[in-house]
């Protein structure tokens, strides 16, 4: 790894106008397993990979509940994801306590966007090492935001984050016109295919490893996981037996240089 | 003269009353009175005049009575609504009719309105406000129709439309609205029953019916329960209660009529 | 002097022998990194425009703005890191109400460029913190008229007629030096911000840019986005004159 | 003494002012019981005897009382005496006023006119005193006109003159206060005799301080 | 210095251990308001007048004021209080519009956040001496609430506060419950007038002169000040 | 004297202008009754909850259509008398914590955690109680009907049937004799569903008779097995 002498901490600039520290926060996200988000015109949907730890333990909840229009999928540290998504909902509740209205999306990540760039820039703090997929439904339609440990934030069609996202994110540019006009199953169906693409080879999905998070027009926030995940799963081709899956997952899960998904 | 008129000290005290504050302020609870929160009303028309009263009483947040009548009989030609104490209203009301009665007896001539306005003001003024009742006074004398308020404390005054009581504010917006010179009779009287409704409905111490008096040259029309605008529901169940329902905790039965045998009747 | 390795150049409380402050200026490198923003100060107003560079076309257009709204007569236009901006116009939001909490009007430019430059400036004294890696181009029309302020990383800030920053800041600001800006009409600021903006672009190395565009017009008082219909025929007229430039140069 | 609770309230503005013939008399016909306007068209300028009037301030019922029994003293003293002048009615106002002053909350303002001594005006305010004044005024809208009536007052006006004058300072007092209003009744008492005037509320002058 | 208004505490007798409130009593006050629902929307109307105690202070005070385009806000009771709420409504709304996420605060969420802060204030024994009409058009029809200094809040089609309660509403009610639908524009002018005219008559703390707005489809329109012809018999 | 108008609401000052209209005395009186009666009943399988839609303060109605009833979850609702405002708060306050409630555990709260929570959280104010009756009627976890009633710092107890508000004193009796069957000796077999409703509405329409803070209309919650549904019945307006 390359080493400098301007990546020790978070207050220091390099020469390029660049901080080393943000930029290694970055990578703690993509040590995480994939997360897909997608959105149509009428629902913004999350779709996740998870880990187990091993056989004794179940599998990673990536997905949170923040209200019933609104929840995230998380990618990097756990522990700094719980902190966010308490954040998360108390606002929620805020919003329903004072206004009487669901906190509209923008505000809840532009509200961890500026939370975590107070990280960036004190001696002594290190930024979140943790990743959001933010979809909500509001009085404005459905959304999709992407929350990065930079304190960055930005609103996509489709996105993907985690280990290997790029292959997701691949599939996605090349079908993204598509999602505006689709109806749920469909873009479900785009939002697994993307995810699949993000797993080693002969990998598949299973009701396991994965769990979706839906929301739109007169659809509370769901999760979606175990057995009332197949009928979604029923909608790719190929699917592959379940039990070879565990196995591998777990290597996968080893490899990593950081458990970055258990606090 | 001179001295004549500086009254005499004396002649009423208000010792008794000053007494109950005292004790009150010392823990005793006074006994509760019924209050008539009280919607009345009264209006001049074209050649008499309507008074009108709604019926409920109230003690507290209980209803009492659900039709009382608050329009009082002072002489065949004035009538007066009462709002305040039920038990001043009432007592005050009937000494002025009875002395009135007596008077016409004696002069054999129609009770005038100034008298009954004059003497209930004086007795309410004596007793400082001690005495709770706010009255509504119309009548129709050789004066044509008249309509005066007084005030518990003895104040009077007359005016072509009134109207008294907790229903009071209400009752004015509808007056205030609709009353003009000159009314005919039925208008008059729909006015005064809407005037009454407003408080009926809008304040919680004035409910149930609607009752008016319309006094006219020769001519006093008593029209009770002119409106009922609340409607009573019929029972959903029916609550007869099975025979055994209440319970027995002991029975004794004793003979009250002892039969004894007397002797065989004559037949023969 | 080459600032690199001399160990002077790691803390933003070390000065180099030679009396800089090299953290102030690599912040200020990364506001260089970032598209191009410019502000047009006219008689008639301020005209704000950003180059705003599309990283990824699953992006929301017209999403993501790095043009702010501060009270009701304030544009922000940023240049450098987006949450460092962010963070900026946040603290010029918190001081246009805290001046409104006591006085009951709107801040004046001065008051608000003030405040917001002491603030920036505060994170260059220690080492503790960093730099703000971002510029604010402050818009405003107060009472006084139309202004233009810029405050940089070091928390110098100056009243403009135009200013740029960011990546094609030199191109822009030889442009700008080109306009009358004492004579122009708003809607002609608008315009010629348009045609800056598409001017200094660099292709070769961005692909995709969104313009964005706001003013602030002396008569509604009031920072908005230019309407539609006038920024598209502003954008239309910047792609022409791109196109003929184009030409020229073929 | 304050109200009693619940007592009808001449909350007011009341004047009175000798003019050229006689003298000029005024009142607003608000009565009020608390901020509620229990009658908005009251009279509280009172005949006492033929050219002697008063007008009432304080306890609606407490200065009907005293100017009931006033009048019929009067009456009785007309018959056995003479007609009483207005110095008379006034000082057996005071009596009944300094007698009862620990139970009343009462003021008066008594004007009139008499063969011997032509127009006269009498203020009685709370406590039981009597003085004789060119002008007077009471209520508790009387606070705001002390000025206007201080400065424009002149004796030996005409009769248009006195009633303007009362006309503008009643209008006045009763914009202010919030006690005051509804209508003007006024009342000119000479040696011809007694003439009631009515302004209605429509018809009462306006001022800039609607702006204010 | 502390300029902060949440905190209240920006007071001087803080720093000598005494303990005061904002507003324990009302001084300079407004009297009652009222509100309806009508076919078009909501009609609002407020007196001009301010009183300190039974003086008539100010007569060309505005009692209602608007809060974004299909909201207005009429208040009576302690008139400091009143400018307060204006001021943090106005910071409000400033916030929300530069936030420029499309989403709008509307009459039922102005109504809630108002009933929040009164609340808040009545449990910290330091109310807003406030009754509050707030009348906004939201989702196609006319939106009416109600919230005063204690937190209590209600929505209804006929609102009035103060005298008003027993004075106006009463009117209120006869004339639009139950024809929420059908009272047209000229009714329900000719319906504040009557009440206006019935406030002017018994409520001591009036003035005849005040204004009216409607909130409608179109957005808010709120009238010069204005006056009714009175009758009184002599 | 009640022919006078009660208290009027910012009319604090000397009444005559005897003070030159300067402002004397008051002191802040935080809370309010806005009247009202809630009654709940339970039967084997169900429960309902009634209250009827008046608010109001002194003799004045402020709304005749504020309910006072809410849905909490699909086995219980609240209905609260008294100061609406803290009730208001109250409510507001316990849907929050059953948020985080659902937050932590990913499921519904229970009928009986709920009747806990609503007694922590009303003694939480011990010392600056929520003037708030409540009453609470839902399913247990075994599908019972239950109700459960309410002081305003927290103590409560199931009963059969109990009503609190305005009107809880003359209401009380005729409900324990018609739903608990005190005093009747021979008529006890379980009141059917469809019965108690009925029972429910005379209840109102005898309580809006002679307790004037009672009126307007009813909402009549029904909860079993199958979820919530509500019920509306006039009621005397005067």
């Amino acid at each position: 790894m390359f080493r400098n002498q301007y990546d020790n901490d978070i207050s220091t600039w390099s020469p390029q106008g660049r901080i080393h520290q943000i930029e290694y926060a970055l990578e703690a996200v993509k040590q995480g397993s994939a997360s897909v988000g997608l959105r149509s015109n009428t629902h913004a949907i999350l779709l996740v990979l998870k880990r187990s730890p091993g056989d004794l333990a179940s599998y990673q909840k990536k997905i949170t509940r923040i209200d019933d229009h609104m929840g995230a999928a998380i990618a990097g540290l756990m522990s700094d994801a719980r902190v966010l998504s308490n954040f998360m909902r108390t606002e929620a509740m805020k919003s329903r306590a004072i206004f009487g209205r669901p906190l509209p999306i923008y505000r809840i990540v532009s509200a961890i966007g500026d939370k975590a760039q107070v990280n960036t820039q004190i001696y002594g703090r290190r930024p979140y090492g943790v990743g959001l997929l933010v979809v909500g439904y509001d009085e404005t339609g459905p959304h999709l935001y992407e929350c990065a440990p930079s304190g960055n934030f930005f609103e996509y069609y489709a996105m993907s984050i985690g280990a290997r996202s790029q292959s997701a994110k691949t599939y996605l540019e090349k079908h993204y016109e598509s999602f505006a006009e689709a109806p749920l199953d469909e873009l479900v169906r785009h939002g697994l295919h993307a995810l699949r693409d993000t797993l080693q080879q002969d990998k598949e999905l299973n009701t396991l490893n994965c769990s979706i998070g839906i929301v739109g027009v007169d659809h509370k926030f769901k999760i979606i996981e175990e057995d009332e995940l197949q009928r979604y799963l029923d909608l790719l081709d190929n699917v592959v037996d379940t039990e070879d899956i565990v196995q591998e997952e777990e290597e996968e899960g080893q490899a990593a240089p950081m458990d970055t998904e258990e606090a | 003269m001179e001295t004549n008129i500086i009254p005499r000290k004396g002649g009423f005290n208000f010792d008794n009353y000053k007494r109950n504050l005292f004790l009150e302020q010392k823990g005793l609870t006074l006994p509760k009175v019924t209050k008539t929160g009280t919607t009345i009303v009264g209006a001049l028309f074209k050649d008499g005049v309507v008074l009108g009263a709604d019926t409920r009483a109230t003690g507290g947040s209980i209803v009492q009575d659900k039709d009382i009548i608050k329009i009082s009989y002072i002489a065949p030609n004035i009538y007066c609504c009462g709002a305040g104490t039920a038990a001043d209203t009432l007592f005050t009301t009937a000494l002025i009719s009875s002395q009135l009665e007596l008077h016409r007896l004696t002069t054999g001539r129609q009770s005038r309105f100034n008298s009954a306005e004059t003497m209930l003001k004086q007795l309410l003024f004596r007793h400082q406000g001690h005495i709770g009742a706010a009255l509504i006074l119309g009548g129709y004398d050789i004066n044509g129709p008249v309509l005066a308020h007084i005030y518990p404390h003895g104040s009077s005054e007359h005016h072509p439309y009134i109207t008294m009581g907790s229903g009071s504010l209400a009752a004015v917006s509808v007056l205030e609205t609709r009353w003009t010179k000159n009314l005919e009779r039925q208008d008059a009287i729909d006015m005064v029953k809407d005037a009454v409704e407003a408080g009926i409905f809008n304040d919680l111490g004035s409910g149930s019916n609607v009752n008016l008096v319309v006094i006219e040259k020769n001519k006093t029309e008593s029209l009770r329960e002119y409106s009922k605008p609340t409607p009573h529901h019929p029972k959903n169940c029916d609550y007869k209660y099975k025979r055994g329902t209440t319970a027995i905790l002991k029975e004794s039965i004793k003979d009250l009529v002892v039969v004894t045998d007397g002797e065989a009747m004559d037949i023969s | 002097m080459s600032s690199i390795g001399t160990g002077y150049d790691i803390s933003v409380s070390t000065y180099s022998p030679d009396g800089r402050v090299f953290q102030v200026e690599y912040a200020s490198k990364a506001v260089d990194n970032s598209g191009t923003a410019i502000g047009l100060r006219v008689n008639e107003g301020v005209v704000l425009a950003v180059e705003k560079l599309v990283h990824s076309k699953l992006l929301v257009p017209r999403s993501n703005r790095r043009i702010q709204t501060v009270d009701t007569h304030i544009g922000v236009a940023t240049a450098g890191l987006l949450a460092d901006s962010r963070h900026i116009i946040n603290r010029v939001r918190e001081e246009a109400q805290s001046f409104r909490d006591i006085y009951k009007y709107q801040v004046p430019g001065k008051t608000i460029a003030d405040r917001v430059g002491q603030y920036v400036q505060a994170y260059t004294l220690y080492s503790s913190v960093r730099p703000f890696g971002s510029s604010a181009i402050i818009g405003i029309v107060d009472n006084g008229g139309p202004h233009l302020y810029m405050v940089e990383p070091s928390g110098v800030y100056w009243d403009y007629f135009g200013c740029a920053v960011g990546k094609g800041k030199q191109a822009a600001k030889t442009e700008i030096e080109k306009l009358k800006l004492s004579e122009m009409s708003i809607l002609d600021a608008v315009k010629d911000a348009a045609r800056i903006i598409y001017a200094v672009h660099d292709n070769a190395k961005d692909k995709e840019f969104e313009l964005e565009l706001s003013w602030i017009t002396k008569e509604s008082g009031k920072h908005q986005f230019v309407p539609k219909e006038i920024a598209e025929e502003a954008e239309g007229l910047a792609k022409e004159s791109l196109n003929q430039e184009e030409m020229k140069d073929d | 003494m304050p109200l009693k609770p619940g007592e009808l309230d001449l909350g007011t503005t009341i004047i009175a002012a000798e003019f050229k013939d006689g003298v000029v008399m005024g009142a607003d016909t608000r009565a009020t019981m608390g901020s509620y306007i229990s009658t908005r068209n009251a009279n509280k300028i009172t005949q006492l005897h033929e050219k002697i009037h008063l007008c009432r301030s304080g306890s609606s019922s407490d200065t009907q009382a005293i100017s009931d029994i006033v009048k019929y003293y009067l009456q009785l003293y007309s018959i056995v005496n003479e007609e009483p002048t207005t110095l008379t009615a006034a000082e057996l106002m005071r009596e009944l006023n300094y007698n009862n002053k620990e139970v009343l909350s009462a003021a008066f303002i008594v004007a009139g006119w008499d063969k011997h001594s032509g127009g006269n005006v009498y203020i009685l305010p709370l406590g039981g005193t009597l003085h004789k004044a060119p002008f007077a005024i009471t209520g508790s809208g009387s606070t705001y006109i002390y000025g206007y009536c201080d400065s424009l007052y002149r004796k030996n006006m005409e009769k248009e003159e006195a009633l303007n004058f009362l006309k503008n300072a009643l209008a006045l007092a009763m914009s202010r206060d919030g006690s005051s209003g509804g209508s003007i009744r006024m009342a000119v008492i000479t040696e011809e005799g007694v003439e009631r005037l009515y302004i209605h509320n429509k018809d009462i002058p306006e001022y800039n301080d609607l702006e204010n | 210095m502390n300029f902060d208004n949440n905190n209240n505490n920006n007071n001087f007798y803080e720093s000598v251990g005494n303990v005061t409130k904002q507003t324990t009593r009302p001084i300079v006050t407004g009297t009652s308001i009222i509100g309806f629902k009508y076919r078009d929307g909501i009609m609002i109307a407020a007196d001009n007048l301010a009183s300190y105690g039974s003086l008539a202070r100010f007569k060309s005070v505005e009692r209602i004021f608007p809060v974004g385009e299909f909201t207005c806000i009429a208040g009576s009771g302690d008139l400091s209080d009143f400018q307060y709420i204006k001021h943090l409504l106005e910071s409000l709304m400033i916030k929300e519009n530069y936030i420029d996420d499309g989403h709008v605060l509307t009459a039922p969420h102005i109504h809630e956040y108002l009933t929040q802060i009164l609340y808040g204030r009545r449990s910290k024994l330091n109310p807003l001496w406030n009754s509050l009409i707030i009348g906004g058009f939201h989702d196609g029809e006319g939106y009416l609430g109600y919230a005063d200094l204690l937190g209590t809040a209600h929505k209804s089609s006929t609102i009035a506060t103060g005298l008003g309660t027993q004075l106006m509403h009463p009117l209120l009610r006869k004339s639009v419950e139950g024809r929420e639908n059908e009272v047209t524009e000229e009714e329900a002018i000719e319906i504040v007038n009557d009440c206006m005219r019935v406030s002017y008559y018994r409520d001591a703390r009036s003035l005849n002169k005040f204004q009216r707005a409607k909130i409608t489809a179109k957005g808010f329109e709120i009238t010069e000040p204005y006056s009714v012809d009175v009758v009184w018999h002599e | 004297m009640n022919f006078v108008p009660t208290a009027l609401e910012f009319d604090t000052y000397g009444q005559n202008g005897q003070n030159g209209g300067v402002p004397t005395s008051l002191y802040f009186d935080p809370y309010d009754n806005n009247g009202g009666t809630a009654l709940g009943l339970s039967g084997e399988d169900y429960s309902i909850v009634a209250s009827d839609t008046r608010q109001s303060s002194g003799f004045d109605i402020y709304s005749r259509c504020d309910q006072k009833a809410t849905k909490l979850t699909e086995n219980s609702v609240l209905a609260l008398g008294g100061f609406r405002a803290d009730g208001r708060s109250l409510t507001k306050r316990i849907i929050q914590r059953m948020e985080w409630y659902r937050h932590a555990h990913e499921k519904e709260m229970s009928f009986r955690a709920i009747s806990q929570l609503l007694s922590v959280t009303l003694y939480s104010r011990r010392f600056f109680p929520y003037y708030a009756f409540s009453l609470l009627g839902g399913l247990d976890e075994n599908g019972k009907g239950v109700v459960c009633s309410f002081d305003s710092v927290g103590s409560y107890h199931d009963e059969p049937s109990c009503v609190v508000g305005s009107g809880s004193a003359l209401m009380q009796s005729f409900v324990d004799n018609q739903i608990a069957f005190h005093n009747q000796q021979v008529n006890n077999e379980p009141i059917s569903l469809e019965k108690a409703i009925r029972i429910v509405k005379d209840s109102f329409d005898g309580v809006a008779e002679r307790d004037i803070y009672t009126g307007d209309s009813l909402d009549i919650f029904i909860i079993t097995r199958d979820g919530v549904t509500t019920e509306q019945y006039p009621l005397r307006k005067d």
